[in-house]
Order: C-alpha cells, then sequence, then structure tokens
C-alpha cells in the first residue's frame, strides 16, 4: 500500500478554522497576470496557488498553512497583502 | 514601567524565544504580557523537532526532565540516497548525557512542547493571552510603545517581537527586510504515527530513546535535504528545500516528500503508520548574515527565529536552542536597560550566540555546493556499491575506482579536491 | 448585587477527535478542550443582559480538574466570575447529577435572577441540563431562545417552536436555554483577554454543597463510544478541463443509477 | 430492533405527546417492547378525528390531559405546562418507559419530567431496547452526528425519539399489523391544572414556504462557498435542471438569510434523505453533515478540495462553481435526466 498522500487528504488530517470573512492573503489579479514565472504554483507546500483557466494564478486562502513561502517567492509582487489570520481563525497544529 | 504603559514588555509569539524571554522577566519582577495568536502556544508553530537542552538547562536548571519531550536522541543517522539506492551511516551513542542525566538532545512536538513552556512563563507571573492575532505596532515619535491587535492598543515599555520567521512586526520596526528566496529553505513535514514498540525495534532504540535522521540527495536535485525524528509514538519525517529552485526543477516540496516516503530505504520505516498531520515552514539557511545588524530601536527589540537565529548545518538544523538562548539574552537586555540594542548584543555575546552563528558561517559554503544534493550522494553510492560488487577477478584499485565512479558523475577532478576544500574550511 | 449565572460545558473539540478506523473507538486523547460552542452565545447573552440589569455575571460548570482550564476563556469571554463545581466522577455523570451540582451552587451564589444555559453541548447536545437545572430550583424554564430581554421582575423572551416564533414572557427567576441565533460570541480581544488572566477562577468541590448521595448517582450509564463514519467512495474529480470533470461526474452518477 | 420478549417480563411505556404525535410514539414504543402495555397521556384535547385515531391507536389506555382554568386562548397554548400533572399521575402509575416526541417542546418535557421522577434520561434516541435483565438500552448520537453513543439503565427513565421519520438511524416501525396492547380503547379526560408560569404572548411563522426537505429525492444544497446572489442563481438553476429542492446550510439561512430557515439541513434544522444531494461551496462541518448521512450518493462542488466535505463525498467537482455548476446544469439538462 502506497504511503504517498495527495495534498487535499493531508490538509484533511489538520484542523483549520477558516476565516470565510476575510482573507489573510490577497492577491492582485492585474500584477499576477503579468507574472510568468509562477513561482508560488510550485512552492506553496499546500499547493493553494492555482493557474487559472484564464492564465492568471488565484488564490484559495483555506487550507493556507501559514508557512510564509509564497511571500518570499513572489517575484512579480502579485501577493498585495500578507498576514497571519485574524485572531484564532486559520490552521491549529496539534503535532508541531 | 513608564508612565502610560499597561505593563512593562509585551512579547509577541509563544513560541521558545518567546516563552523563554517572558519567562525570565517574569522571574525577574517585570509585568510581561506574552501573546500568542495561536488559541494555544505551540498551535501555530513547527520545526522538525529537536532540541538540544543546554538551552532550556540555561533557561531553568533542571527543566530539561520537566519538559514533555518525545524522545532522548541516542542514534543519529546520515542516510544518502540516489534513486532507489540508500547508503546509511548510524553513530551510537549520540553526544553525552551530562552526570546528571540529562539527555544532550531531545525530540519534540511543539504544540505540546510549547504549550508546556508557556505554561512556566506563566507560572513565573507573566500573563499569556492566547488566541490573539497582534496586527501591528504601536507608535510615537519614532519609538515602539506598543501593539494594536483588532484594533484595541496596549502599551509596553518595551515590545520584543518573538513572531517567528516571517516576522510582520520585525519588518515593521524597520530592523529587517523581505527574505531573499536563497536565504531560505521550505519545509514540509508529516506525522505518521506509529506504535511505540515498532518504532524502537525499526530505529534500533530502548524506550524512551530515539534516532534523529538527516538524508541526502532526496530532493531531486534541488538544493535541501531530509530529516526523519521519532517521537514518542510517531516518525516525524520532511524535507527542507530551496523554494525558489522548485519551479524550475519542475517539483514541489509535497512530491518531494511524497517520493521521500516511498523510497526503499525509507518506507520500512514508516510502514503500518498513519500520517496524522501536515505542516510546513520556513528555515532561514542564510546563518549569521541573516541576522540583522540592528536587533533593536528604541522600545522594541528582535529575538529567535525572527531575528535570524537559526543555523543550518547540513547535518543539523538548530533553531529552538538558539531561540531559547536569545530569548533570554533579549530578557536580560530589558533588564538591563539602558541603550536597548548594545545591552542585546552584549548579552548575545555573553551567552555565546554570536559567536555559534559566526562560527557556523562556513558551513554555509559548504550546503551552497549544488553538486551535493544530487551528485554526491550518487557518486558515493557508486563507490559502495563497486565495493561492494564481487564478480570473481580481482577487486579494482579504490583509486581507479573512484576515478570512474567520479568520470561518469562528470565531476573533474579539480572540482572534487575543490569541493572538498570548501567541506574541509567550512568544518 | 443581582447575579446572572451562565452555565457551561467544557468539551473536547470535535473536530479534533481521533476515530480508529477499525475499532471506530473514538479518542478525545490528541484532542484540545473548548467551551461549548452555544455555551459562548450563552456568555455573551449573559454579558449583555447581566450589563443592562447591573448585575454580576458568573460563569458556572461542572466538571472535573480538567475543566479549570476553561475559566480563563470565559472569563475573557465577559464573566466577572468563574466558578467550577469540582468532581473527579464528572466524566461518569449525567444530566441527572450535573443539574443537581449546578443548581447546588446557584442557591449557594444567592441573589440569582437569571441562569443562562446553550440549548444543548456540544458533545451530547441532549437540550437537558437547562430544564434539569430549572425544575431542582423549582423556577420556570424557556428553551430553545433566539431573543432574550429583562424588564423589572420580568423576562420576555422569543423561542423557536418548529416553523414558529413563539413570544413568552415569564417572572423571575428564571433559566433560558438559547440557541447560536441569540447572538454571536464575538472572539475575546487583547485586554480582555489579559484581564481575564488577572483574574483567579473559582474552585468549589462537589462534596461541599451538601448534596444528597442520591443526587450525584448518575441514572444512566455509558457503555460505549464509537465513530461514526461515512461509507462514501470519494472519488476526487480535480483534473482536466472542468467540461471534463463535469462530464465525467454526469456519468458517474448516471451509471450509480443517481441521476 | 428486535427484542427477545420470551424471556422477560412486560414492561410499561407511558407515552406523553400532543395529540397528533401520539400514533406514531405508541408505535416507536412497540417497536421497542412489543409486549409493553402502552399508555397514552395526550397532552391538551384532541380534535375529533384524531380522537377517533387514538382509540386504535395500539395504546392500552389514554388518557387526555385537558387543561383546566384558566383555559389557554387557541393558539397560544403550550404542551410543557403540562409537565407538573404528567409528574404528579407518573409518579403514581406503574414505573417504565416515558416516551416523549423529540420536538422542541418534547425536549423540555422530557428534561423536566426526567428531573421531576428522579429518573435518567436518554434525550433524541435513535434506538431503544430491553435487555434480557430486565435493563433497557439505548443508543444516541454524539459530537453533533461524529459518534454513536450507548447508554444502559435499569428502573425508570425517560426517553425523547423522533417519531416517524424514516432512515436508517431512525426507529424502526414494527411489522405491519403488529402486536397492539390491544382493541380499541374509549379516552379518559382529566382536566388538571397547568404550570402557567410561562406565558404565551404571540406566536408567528417564521418566513417558510412548507417545503419538506426530508421528503425530497434530490437536494442540492447553497454552502457559505456560494459567496454572492449571482452565484446563488447558478446553483438555482441547477436546482431546477436536477429537479431537486434548494436546501442551505445554517449560516446561509440564519446569518445572510439568503433562503428560508426551515430549507437548512443540520443538527438544528433538517435531516434529508434523498437519492442524490449536490453540496455547493459546502464545507462540510458536521453540523451540517450529520443531516445528509443517509443521503444514497453524495456530491461536493468546491474550489477547495480539502473541504471537509470532499471527504465524506462519493464524487468530489474540484473546481469554480461558477464554472462547475452552470457546466453541470447544462450536461444534466442534455442528458434528459428525469427531474
Amino acid at each position: 500500500m502506497s504511503t504517498r498522500l495527495p495534498v487535499p487528504e493531508l490538509l484533511g488530517r489538520d484542523v483549520f478554522a477558516v476565516d470565510e470573512g476575510s482573507p489573510h492573503i490577497v492577491l492582485d489579479p492585474a500584477v499576477c497576470a503579468t507574472c510568468t514565472t509562477t513561482p508560488c504554483v510550485a512552492a506553496c507546500p499546500a499547493q493553494l496557488y492555482r493557474v487559472g483557466p484564464d492564465g492568471v494564478v488565484g488564490l484559495d486562502h483555506a487550507g493556507c498553512l501559514e508557512c510564509g513561502t509564497c511571500r518570499v517567492v513572489c517575484e512579480a509582487g502579485g501577493i498585495v497583502r500578507w498576514t497571519y489570520p485574524r485572531s484564532t481563525f486559520g490552521v491549529s497544529y496539534r503535532q508541531g | 514601567m513608564s508612565d502610560d504603559a499597561d505593563v512593562d514588555v509585551i512579547v509577541v509569539g509563544a513560541g521558545p524565544a518567546g516563552s523563554a524571554c517572558a519567562h525570565r522577566l517574569a522571574r525577574e519582577g517585570r509585568s510581561v504580557v506574552l501573546v500568542e495568536r495561536g488559541t494555544t502556544a505551540g498551535a501555530k508553530n513547527v520545526s522538525g523537532g529537536r532540541l538540544y537542552t543546554y538551552a532550556l538547562e540555561a533557561l531553568e536548571e533542571g527543566l530539561t526532565r520537566q519538559a514533555p519531550f518525545e524522545r532522548a536522541v541516542v542514534r543519529e543517522q546520515i542516510m544518502l540516497v540516489d534513486g532507489d539506492r540508500a547508503m546509511q551511516v548510524s553513530v551510537l551513542p549520540s553526544g553525552d548525557s551530562d552526570p546528571a542525566g540529562v539527555p544532550a538532545s531531545v525530540t519534540v512536538l511543539r504544540a505540546r512542547f510549547d504549550a508546556w513552556l508557556a505554561g512556566r512563563a506563566e507560572g513565573e507571573g507573566a500573563l499569556l493571552a492566547t488566541g490573539v492575532t497582534v496586527d501591528s505596532l504601536l507608535m510615537e515619535h519614532d519609538r515602539v510603545v506598543g501593539i494594536v491587535a483588532d484594533g484595541e492598543e496596549m502599551r509596553a515599555s518595551v515590545v520584543v517581537a518573538a513572531d517567528g520567521v516571517s516576522s510582520l512586526l520585525a519588518r515593521e520596526a524597520g530592523l529587517t527586510g523581505p527574505l531573499a528566496p536563497a536565504s531560505v529553505g521550505v519545509g514540509v513535514k508529516e506525522v505518521v504515527a506509529l506504535d511505540a514498540a515498532a518504532l524502537e525495534a525499526r530505529f534500533g532504540v530502548g524506550p524512551g530513546e530515539g534516532a534523529a535522521t538527516l538524508l541526502l540527495g532526496c530532493t531531486g536535485g534541488v538544493h535541501g535535504g531530509g530529516f526523519m525524528y521519532t517521537n514518542a509514538a510517531s516518525i516525524s519525517i520532511g524535507v527542507v528545500v530551496s523554494p525558489g529552485d522548485l519551479a524550475a526543477a519542475g517539483r514541489t516540496p509535497h512530491g518531494l516528500l511524497q517520493d521521500l516516503k516511498e523510497h526503499p530505504a525509507v518506507r520500512p520505516y514508516l510502514a503500518g503508520g498513519e500520517s496524522v498531520e501536515y505542516s510546513a515552514h520556513l528555515v532561514r539557511e542564510d546563518g549569521v548574515r541573516g541576522v540583522p545588524r540592528r536587533l533593536a530601536r528604541e522600545g522594541f527589540l528582535v529575538t529567535g527565529e525572527a531575528a535570524g537565529f537559526v543555523l543550518n548545518l547540513g547535518y543539523t538544523v538548530r533553531g529552538m536552542d538558539l531561540a531559547l538562548v536569545s530569548g533570554i539574552a533579549a530578557a536580560e537586555a530589558v533588564l538591563a536597560g539602558g541603550d536597548l540594542d548594545a545591552a542585546y548584543h552584549a548579552a548575545l555575546e555573553r551567552h555565546g550566540l554570536m559567536a555559534t552563528m559566526r562560527g557556523a558561517d562556513g558551513y554555509r559554503d559548504l550546503l551552497h555546493l549544488h553538486r551535493l544534493y544530487g551528485t554526491y550522494p550518487g557518486l558515493a553510492l557508486d563507490v559502495a556499491t563497486s565495493m561492494f560488487a564481487v564478480d570473481g577477478g580481482p577487486p579494482p584499485p579504490l583509486r581507479r575506482l573512484v576515478r570512474d565512479v567520479r568520470r561518469r558523475h562528470g565531476v573533474p577532478l579539480r572540482g572534487l579536491v575543490r569541493d572538498g576544500l570548501v567541506g574541509v574550511r567550512s568544518l | 448585587m443581582p447575579r446572572a449565572v451562565v452555565c457551561y460545558k467544557w468539551v473536547p473539540a470535535e473536530n479534533e477527535l481521533r476515530l480508529d478506523p477499525v475499532t471506530r473507538a473514538v479518542d478525545t486523547s490528541s484532542a484540545r478542550w473548548k467551551v461549548s460552542d452555544y455555551d459562548r452565545n450563552a456568555i455573551e447573552a449573559g454579558r449583555v443582559l447581566a450589563a443592562e440589569r447591573g448585575a454580576e455575571l458568573v460563569a458556572l460548570t461542572f466538571g472535573d480538574a480538567g475543566a479549570k482550564a476553561s475559566q480563563k476563556d470565559v472569563l475573557a469571554r465577559g464573566a466577572d466570575r468563574a466558578v467550577h463545581v469540582v468532581s473527579a466522577a464528572a466524566g461518569s455523570a449525567d444530566g441527572h447529577v450535573t443539574a443537581h451540582a449546578l443548581a447546588a451552587q446557584v442557591r449557594a451564589l444567592g441573589d440569582v435572577e437569571v441562569v443562562l444555559c446553550g440549548e444543548g453541548a456540544a458533545d451530547t447536545y441532549a437540550h437537558e441540563v437547562g430544564p434539569r437545572v430549572a425544575e431542582v430550583l423549582g423556577w420556570p424554564v424557556v428553551t430553545n431562545v433566539r431573543e432574550l430581554a429583562v424588564q423589572g421582575e420580568r423576562l420576555h423572551a422569543v423561542r423557536v417552536v418548529g416553523g414558529d416564533l413563539e413570544a413568552v414572557e415569564c417572572d423571575l427567576p428564571a433559566v433560558v436555554t438559547v440557541l447560536a441565533e441569540v447572538g454571536p460570541a464575538p472572539i475575546p480581544g487583547l485586554k480582555a483577554v489579559i484581564a481575564a488572566g488577572r483574574k483567579p477562577g473559582e474552585q468549589v468541590a462537589v462534596d461541599a454543597l451538601g448534596l444528597a448521595p442520591d443526587a450525584l448517582a448518575p441514572r444512566t450509564v455509558v457503555t460505549r463510544v464509537t465513530g461514526y463514519a461515512a461509507e462514501r467512495s470519494r472519488v476526487l474529480l480535480d483534473a482536466g478541463e472542468p467540461a471534463e470533470r463535469v462530464a465525467a461526474l454526469v456519468s458517474a452518477l448516471t451509471e450509480t443509477g443517481a441521476l | 430492533m428486535t427484542a427477545d420478549t420470551t424471556a422477560m417480563p412486560t414492561d410499561v411505556v407511558h407515552v406523553v405527546a400532543e395529540p397528533h404525535e401520539v400514533a406514531g410514539l405508541v408505535v416507536l414504543a412497540l417497536s421497542a417492547d412489543p409486549t409493553a402495555a402502552v399508555h397514552v397521556m395526550c397532552l391538551g384535547v384532541p380534535d375529533p378525528a384524531t380522537a377517533q385515531a387514538l382509540t386504535g391507536c395500539g395504546a392500552m389506555s389514554v388518557v387526555v390531559l385537558a387543561a383546566g382554568a384558566p383555559v389557554p386562548s387557541p393558539g397560544l397554548d403550550r404542551p410543557e405546562d403540562y409537565v407538573p400533572a404528567v409528574a404528579e399521575r407518573l409518579a403514581g402509575a406503574t414505573p417504565g418507559l416515558v416516551l416523549v416526541p423529540a420536538t422542541v417542546s418534547g425536549w423540555e418535557i422530557a428534561a423536566r419530567l426526567a428531573t421531576r421522577l428522579g429518573c435518567g434520561l436518554v434525550s433524541e434516541a435513535t434506538s431503544v431496547r430491553r435487555l434480557p435483565d430486565g435493563g433497557w438500552c439505548a443508543e444516541r448520537t454524539l459530537y453533533a452526528g461524529a459518534a454513536v453513543q450507548g447508554l444502559e439503565w435499569h428502573g425508570r427513565a425517560v426517553v425523547s425519539a423522533a417519531a416517524g421519520r424514516g432512515g436508517p438511524g431512525a426507529l424502526p416501525p414494527p411489522d405491519a399489523g403488529g402486536a397492539g396492547s390491544g382493541g380499541p380503547v374509549a379516552l379518559e379526560t382529566v382536566v388538571v391544572d397547568r404550570d402557567t408560569r410561562v406565558r404565551v404572548t404571540s406566536r408567528t411563522s417564521r418566513e417558510r414556504d412548507a417545503v419538506d426537505l426530508s421528503a425530497a429525492s434530490r437536494v442540492v444544497c447553497v454552502g457559505m462557498g456560494v459567496q454572492t446572489l449571482d452565484d446563488l442563481a447558478l446553483v438555482e438553476d441547477l436546482a431546477r435542471a436536477l429537479g431537486a429542492e434548494l436546501a442551505c446550510t445554517r449560516p446561509v439561512a440564519e446569518d445572510r438569510g439568503w433562503l428560508p430557515v426551515d430549507r437548512y439541513i443540520g443538527i438544528s434544522g433538517a435531516s434529508v434523505h434523498p437519492d442524490l444531494y449536490v453540496g455547493v461551496g459546502v464545507s462540510g462541518q458536521v453540523q451540517h453533515t450529520v443531516g445528509i448521512r443517509d443521503a444514497r450518493t453524495v456530491v461536493a462542488i468546491n474550489t477547495d478540495a480539502s473541504a471537509a466535505l470532499m471527504g465524506q463525498c462519493d464524487h468530489g467537482l474540484v473546481g469554480d462553481l461558477r464554472e462547475l455548476v452552470p457546466l453541470l446544469a447544462g450536461a444534466v439538462r442534455a442528458a434528459g435526466v428525469p427531474s
């Protein structure tokens, strides 16, 4: 039996309190549209960055592990806001 | 406390640095508020999982034995991986326990460990406020006078930022700038639950004892490595890779970790285990060069990972011990008063932390040898495989064997010597 | 000073339970504990009510030693005092025992004009303890409440009864059990959390309440707790063009007869 | 629920319910213990048709509790007001199981009766069974449906249960024409004092459209991931294409007010058991999913592949609902799916 687990399966084992109201990471689609390298897509451990049908990178903040990798690799400056989730929201590690 | 301050010190972040700082300050009678955005201390924190205990003893003698650690590390392993092949060096015992029987290093899971440590700080009188995300610093006349959380202000004579590798507060205070992709590794980790007895048998350790394993060559040629630590009833397995190189290599941190778990030399360790958590964390890899020149400004200082106190030595990553020591030093600087930055630097020198950071600088060169991550593990395995291959003929001279392998991997002798020298120098 | 009491339960977070895939045993050992969700709404409703009445708000729980950890949270949520009736046997207590312990402490506090409870706890959701406490105290109870006001010595409430909203009134003292709709439970702010850290919680041994042994004898015994596992095929359609994904879904649904 | 009745003494079950709830609960009582002597206390005077039905419901006796002065205004009566009178009568009656409907009024009645009788309570039991030793055992759900709890007791207890609800989790009805307690009985009406400490001042209907989600064979459910009214319109169109009832999660009805509250599914809302359930933008918290447990096929549509519902569905369609929902509606129509 393979020990290999897809990302959604792994994220399903984590505990999240998703803030439906306000995303803690915000992209500027206009800037992301100019990005050709999209390093965020490969680097995000939770694979939350996806190239949409229009060819522009989009983000689903639910499932964010709050590691900060996207903020570091972003070259185009499309991440116009990067903060931590509001109080009590986001991932909650039970092991860590 | 200045007249309009609510408390003497606000420490932001209840990880090892923040809790150690709050612990020390509270013990010395300062009023301290320790603010943590996780609903419990440790809920947002991730590390490979190994803690060098001298730092815990520096905070308070005898603390290690009270700490909820997972296992005492008695076995060190280095595994070179190439394709389906692997070669492993195992060192036993690892490090000496001190005369009092305190193990030199232990494995920890942060949700448990950090909650305990923050509880110790509370025990000293610090006020722990969990579930509170600090949004920004409160500034007045070019001085940090407090914090803002969800629109609420709180004032303090000093704010200590122990808010981790992505430190938003150190950035806001102007002490640090953006991190370069090359200065960090992205770490991903799974915790795989496993029966304690099975785990002990697989790693060849006794009850309460554990192993620390470093893996090289498992990152698809991307700058980085893997790790495997034994917890009480689980294994922490992960990879740390350079995030900027991933897109070009067509790899993802998640994919590399899944590959590693499937490797024939790794899989038996994990067999029958159940993955119970997936986590990610950035690891500073720029050593002393990543520590900002100024660590404090009026009313503010930065400590722990937020201040770059992390060392990737290749064979081990040190973060929690440096965090603890820097947190203690930060507390001592606050207690000393006067020029915060000068007092802090003096305390860091006194604790030998800056010397450690400087001494480790050479490792950085070693770690930047690209061949370390792809070529050399394969080369070493080829040599080893040839050594163990018996075909009935006379054994080839070892020198020729190495030469053949080296040529096959396209490593010129000059390159090998140069890399070797870098390695020797760095050590 | 008149008092308002909110009863709450300290429960394991249901999303942190681990179910053994084979035995289906429920493992709570790795779960963090929390103040039961709807009890948080009750505390907020109590905070608002107490402020209007100039009353002291007491957050009251019955539980084993572990429930002490809840007191900081309920104080941060606006309780003036946190009282924990401690019983080593709380884990095997049923609604009968819990209600007697809580009611005895309400009596011991004195001057209580209203007791608020969540309609159900996050673990058992039995709609039980609130009306039981009312009966033990001999007070009227209004359950399933979404709106609440006190005027003079009279309580006005709007209950949800099936598809109807029922406006009711009764005299104080009374017990009220509330729904989440009674009002959102705000996340405690920095100062509230810190102020809570400075307030000590109070512990009362259940034996000190002078209850008869019969009041502390559970009537029902929990014989087992097993996890519920949905038997679903869990096929994810996450690759290919949207139209392909939809076509794959439609053909799968047609095949299984769902369409 | 099968009861081994051979070795057990006959027991008594008291059904305490409003007139329209009595018949369903007697069925439950007899399925829990086919040999039981079922005695009914009817809270309020039934209309003639219901009264007629009660005489032949299978109970051994039916006592109608009628309000003494002051008589409540029509429409403002409260079954809860009969608790003292019921408790008084039960205290003097043969002990046994007291069965109460799991309704808002029933929950309160059950807990107050149990307290007045000093006995145990099993709230919202999903099964009740006699034990060979004469004791009882029951099951109920825990953690909003994530777990099942088994309970045992001896002697008297009050049990509340949902009467007349289908699905595998519910108490099954007895065999058609199964044993009753006897033939038709006469209704005995007793005028009792009520507990009038809580007074109803008015009763209004919430915004609702009398939908019976529990009878729907297909349900399309709107979750909080459906973020605009335009997106809601897309989901409504999918429901039309499928011939499905539109439902939602609690916050969509309670917080946003997009749909009437009787269209929300979950622990405090409706339970459904359709052939097909399609959750659009539904995160899948257990408070909701407990209500879809008996759906035959569950489809989840969500941008978030890690949403909890993805782990509890048969088919998980990952992607932007603005794209996928119209495509699915179109494909369903193109396939000529009978709705």
